[in-house]
């Protein structure tokens, strides 16, 4: 009963809370990464250099009137958010955070796929949000969204099958100990996949330049564009749970985990001394900077140049990826 | 003070009617009068109906005088773009006038399509540039608006101005078909001054709302309007707004001028 | 017959066009323009511009005041560019009543107007930066601005709404040292503007989202009605400051950057040359100000000869005209018109749009860098 | 017995939901409900130890195809009834038949293997993502994994499995005929 029961609740409470921590702080993280890139100093005011905006913003977001427009299909606008943040959270059941089963709540055996199948199902926030607002602007980037996360989902599974061919396990615990038994990181065997991926990523999570389902500049805000309050802010956490979920999916697969460095090199065995869920941890905030970056530097595409950019370049590349691995796994 | 307001008119030009002086200037007269002591109530519905000519409510001790189209100097030399719309398109240049260093042609209203096709087409003039189509209202004059186009010709680099003499009902043939840079011009023309501009593919108002009663340049139109006579007096502005639209000005103006 | 229907439904679906507003009250449209799209999907079918929100009857206004109060309203058109629309209103009325200007004068107003380019072009690279998603670029500009914004404080004391000239020369001669700060800001801003190209210039992205976009030849351009950047994007070579030379200009070096596609793009090029031929005309004008008086001979009450005439500038925007009459009686213009260069090239948006994706309208109200003050005024 | 409990739960909500699918009033609502429903049929696979089926479904169906029919039902007006956009030279006896046939056709299908008898592979025609479900549902003692999966699809399935992806072909093909004005 307690370890089939009151160790995973215990678990998952302590996951999601660490999460949604995790995304409060990556939210004032954004706002400090891109401030420095604009010469800026960013929030400030709550508490030391603005670290309590963290807590600032969502207790402001909490407060907010909720508004839901007089002509929008309420149960849909009411249920979107939700939709949008579940799968999200959802998925870090399967992400291992240390070598022990102690760092996940389980290991299955399709987890990979479990991944990509979960955070598909993300999709319908965005789409009935903008479906459900009855509004115009929603409307185009709900309709945006839909293909735009369709078609980069393709591109993405199909690079993942590459890898997978490599390591021959779908488990996330697999993949890693894959990386630690091989003593190289896949980044190192799969750099084209590595770069799909996290191109597909950021398509995936509607990060710049990506972002068009909710560009400001031309959708006035996009799906969410009459969201308001709570609402608003349960878009706002799956956006960067997504974010994390990405960055974990890259590390797990690309940089060795929660393994250090080149594992099996012993001069740099002293890097093992460093907790196995700091290395990963650390990895993914890595990631997420580089998200926070690329958002800092770049224009936006326009919807047809990402979808040609979809279809055109990074499924083919993905073929071709799956087609040369296939080839070297059996010449090999 | 209407009979000196006509014989400066008369005085104004050749063209003018007597007639259509006294038409013009008696209102303004009448309102003066009646209009010190109670302007406010009298100014918005001015901005209602636009044939009728409107009461001034701070009507100049006398008309203006639109300045003399200045003929060139004895001696000057005629250039050559005049020149070729001299030759090009007879009798339809009334006059030629020179003053600080810009050219204009006065044209008769009903020649200007022919004009301006030369000025475009032509290769001494080559005027395939529209800067500007304005107006300018002169209002005790019969043929109250100078319609006035600045042309520019980006391959010779000179400019020209073309002016047109015109009442409030006649026609101006639009030339957005010459330039479609005159669209929004003459559309602004028309907002603004209310001119007749015909042929015009999508004439609307421009600046004001579509609903908008009058015409905002004209100089018989008020420079305050509802919105002061809101801040002195917020009852007699909600009188005047409740009036019915159609029901053209409002019935304290009609009381005051007839 | 009943058959007849529902065939032609079914080979052809039957797509209803959506119509949206864009604007008054959008993040893009750079204040209070309404475009109504019709989009056919994202294909953007129509267009039409809905405009005068912020209809202020300056020119009404204009023709009751002063002639000297009229400076202030011009302010208020392209409050972008205050200076330069002074500049072209005191240069009509002096045409008008045939003042000259001294030579000091002249050459302050020259670096006070390619100042203005400056600030007026970084406010249109920001937004039309910020407008295509490359928003660093937005904070970088602004921050440049914000040096061009403190030299017109401490030339005339204000920030955006300058007052900086007068009929017949300038209201106060250069503050001490000012010349100097003119000429270290130049050197600041020529290493700022290698930052933005750095970030855009060969940014894939930007290119992608820039070129062929918003295509128009020299010819049509011409016939639309464009001035200025527009304009010369498409290769009409077209500079009030060349081909009607005022204040300092025939006295300086400077070329005139053309385009040759006509797109989005060499809009974007030639602004960021224009940026480098203001700084030049900046240098050459700073070290060439002569000593003098800062104001011409004019009468203590200002009431020019009845008569009119139309006198254009290069504003940031474009050709900036005014065409005032004076019937020479009273204090105040008779006839006050402005054209406005946004105005004018706002006009050709219609053409521009039409064909191109929702997301290029914003790029393309970016490129023709239209200010709502000056086209409603 | 746990399992018994579970399973009719599901069953009764999967039928549930399918009859909310067909009679909800708006077609987004019937969309959601499909969505809900193939989420409780692919728990329904996770019970049968068959994961790798029940993620591909979540997969493929609730995460892509769904998702195209709510993109193509979002742009249908809601202003005009559902009756207005019936074909009125539709026949009510000829669909019923059909539906009529579709059923026998899976009975009869249930019944030969749960038989033991060979599954009638010509089917696989049907659909394409038929064929797999059904065999891992009713496959006696087939651990479904991965890798089973793979080998059964490759062998012994090889021909039905072509001849789907054939007509998959075919549906795209005829899909973006009709959806192009200019080829």
């Amino acid at each position: 009963m307690m370890d089939t029961v009151v160790v995973p609740l215990l678990k998952i409470a302590v996951l999601l809370n660490a999460v949604l921590v995790a995304v409060t702080f990556l939210v004032l993280m954004e706002r400090k990464v891109i401030a420095w890139a604009q010469s800026r100093l960013g929030p400030m005011r709550v508490g030391p250099y603005g670290i309590l905006q963290a807590i600032a913003d969502p207790i402001k977001l909490i407060l907010k009137e909720d508004i839901t427009p007089a002509r929008a299909d309420k149960y849909v606008f009411t249920l979107a958010p939700i939709m949008s943040l579940v799968p999200a959270l959802v998925v870090f059941s399967v992400v291992p955070f240390g070598p022990d089963p102690f760092y996940y709540v389980s290991d299955i055996n399709v987890g990979l796929l479990f991944v990509i199948s979960v955070t598909s199902i993300g999709v319908y926030g965005i789409i009935l949000g903008g479906w459900a607002s009855n509004s115009k602007y929603p409307l185009l980037a709900s309709l945006r969204a839909s293909a735009q996360l369709i078609s980069y989902e393709i591109a993405v599974t199909m690079t993942l099958v590459s890898v997978i061919l490599t390591t021959g396990t779908l488990s996330l615990v697999g993949i890693v100990e894959a990386q630690r038994e091989g003593g190289l990181w896949f980044a190192f065997v799969q750099p084209v996949a590595l770069m799909l991926v996290f191109i597909g990523g950021l398509a995936e999570t509607n990060r710049a330049p990506f972002d068009l389902p909710e560009a400001e500049t031309e959708l006035t805000g996009g799906f969410h564009t009459e969201y308001s309050g709570m609402r608003f802010s349960l878009f706002f956490l799956a956006e960067y749970a997504n974010m994390i979920v990405i960055s974990a999916v890259v590390v797990i697969m690309f940089f060795g985990g929660w393994l250090a460095p080149f594992p099996n090199v012993p001069a740099l065995s002293f890097l093992g001394l460093v907790p196995a869920w700091i290395w990963f941890i650390g990895k993914i905030f890595l990631f997420l900077y580089v998200f926070i970056w690329i958002r800092a530097t770049l224009p936006r595409y326009r919807y047809d140049q990402l979808m040609g950019l979809g279809w055109k370049v990074l499924i083919p590349i993905a073929i071709g990826n799956l087609v040369v691995t296939g080839i070297l796994k059996v010449a090999l | 003070m209407a009979d000196e307001t006509r014989s400066q008119a008369g005085k104004d030009g050749a063209d003018r009617q007597p007639a259509a002086g006294v038409a013009g200037s008696a209102a303004p007269a009448a309102k003066r009068e009646a209009g010190k002591k109670s302007a406010a109530p009298a100014k918005a519905p001015a901005a209602a109906a636009k044939p009728r000519p409107k009461p001034k409510p701070k009507a100049p001790p006398e008309p203006p005088k639109a300045p003399e189209d200045q003929a060139p100097p004895d001696g000057m030399e005629i250039p050559a773009m005049v020149a070729a719309l001299q030759n090009g398109v007879s009798g339809a240049v009334l006059k030629v006038s020179f003053w600080v260093g810009d050219w204009t042609v006065i044209v008769a209203p009903d020649r200007l399509l022919d004009v301006m096709r030369f000025l475009r087409d032509d290769a001494a003039t080559a005027f395939d540039y529209c800067s500007d189509v304005t107006a300018a209202d002169w209002p005790p004059r019969e043929k109250r608006f100078d319609v006035v186009y600045c042309l520019y010709s980006t391959r010779l680099r000179q400019r020209i101005r073309v002016k047109v003499r015109v009442g409030e009902e006649d026609p101006v043939e639009s030339v957005t078909g010459l330039w479609p840079a005159a669209d929004w011009l003459e559309r602004e023309v028309f907002d603004q001054f209310g001119v007749n501009i015909v042929n015009h593919p999508n004439l609307r108002r421009i600046l004001m709302p579509e609903q908008w009663q009058g015409h905002p340049q004209r100089k018989d139109y008020p420079l305050e309007g509802p919105g002061e006579l809101l801040m002195e007096n917020p009852q007699d502005w909600l009188r005047v707004r409740n009036l019915p639209d159609e029901a053209g000005p409002g019935p304290a103006a009609d009381g005051e001028i007839e | 017959m009943t058959l007849e229907a529902p065939r032609t439904s079914a080979t052809q679906f039957d797509t209803d066009e959506l119509v949206i507003n864009m604007g008054p009250q959008h993040p893009s449209t750079h204040g209070v323009l309404r475009v109504v799209l019709k989009l056919d999907g994202e294909r953007v079918i129509d267009a039409d511009c809905v405009i005068g929100y912020i209809h202020r009857g300056i020119e009404k206004l204009s023709e009751n005041r002063d002639w000297t109060q009229i400076i202030l309203l011009t302010d208020r058109m392209d409050y972008v560019a205050a200076a330069t629309n002074n500049l072209g209103y005191c240069q009509t009325v002096e045409k008008l009543m045939q003042i000259e200007v001294p030579r000091r004068a002249r050459y302050i107003r020259t670096v006070l107007a390619e100042l203005q380019r400056i600030a007026s072009h970084c406010l249109w690279l920001g937004t039309h930066a910020m407008d295509i998603g490359a928003m660093t670029v937005l904070l970088y500009a602004f921050r440049e601005r914000e040096f061009v914004l403190d030299l017109f404080e401490e030339f005339c004391g204000a920030r955006l709404t300058y007052n900086a000239m007068r009929i017949g020369g300038l209201p106060l001669d250069i503050p001490p040292g000012w010349d100097r700060k003119v000429l270290s800001f130049c050197d600041l801003m020529e290493g700022k503007l290698n930052d933005y190209e750095t970030l855009l210039t060969n940014n894939r992205i930007w290119l992608k989202r820039t070129r062929g976009v918003g295509v128009i030849g020299g010819d049509e351009a011409i016939g639309l009605g464009l001035c200025g950047p527009p304009l010369r994007g498409s290769g009409v070579p077209r500079d009030v400051r060349k081909d009607e030379p005022y204040a300092a200009y025939d006295e300086l070096e400077f070329n005139v950057p053309l385009g040759t596609r006509g797109d989005t793009y060499d809009r974007y090029l030639i602004r960021m040359d224009e940026f480098r031929e203001s700084i030049r005309l900046i240098r050459q004008a700073v070290e060439g100000i002569p000593e003098g008086p800062i104001m011409g001979k004019v009468p203590r009450l200002i009431k020019p000869p009845a008569g009119e005439t139309y006198h254009a500038i290069e504003s940031p925007k474009g050709e900036l005209g005014y065409f005032i009459v004076s019937d020479g009686k009273s204090t105040n213009p008779y006839r006050f018109r402005v054209r406005p260069p946004s105005f004018c090239n706002l006009q050709g948006l219609k053409r521009l749009v039409t064909g191109h994706l929702v997301a290029d309208v914003v790029a393309l109200i970016g490129t023709i860098d239209i200010v709502l003050g000056e086209v409603d005024r | 017995m746990a399992e018994a409990i579970v399973f009719w739960t599901l069953a009764v909500l999967i039928l549930g939901l399918g009859i909310m699918v067909i009679s909800a009033r708006s077609a987004v609502h019937s969309v959601l409900f499909l969505v809900v429903n193939f989420l409780l049929v692919a728990v329904l696979y996770v019970m049968l130890n068959a994961e790798f089926v029940a993620v591909i479904q979540v997969l493929v169906y609730a995460g892509g195809i769904v998702v195209l029919y709510l993109f193509v039902v979002m742009l249908v007006s809601l202003k005009k009834a559902p009756e207005r956009y019936a074909d009125p030279r539709r026949v009510a006896w000829t669909g019923t038949l059909l539906a009529g046939a579709v059923l026998l056709e899976v009975v009869a299908i249930v019944v030969a293997s749960s038989g033991g008898g060979e599954p009638a592979a010509t089917e696989g025609a049907l659909g394409a993502a038929d064929t797999p479900f059904a065999e891992c549902g009713a496959g006696p003692l087939v651990s479904c994994n991965t890798e089973q999966l793979g080998w059964v699809l490759y062998t012994s399935y090889l021909i039905p499995f072509e001849v789907a992806s054939m007509l998959l072909l075919v549906a795209m093909i005829g899909a973006i005929v009709l959806a192009k004005r200019h080829l």
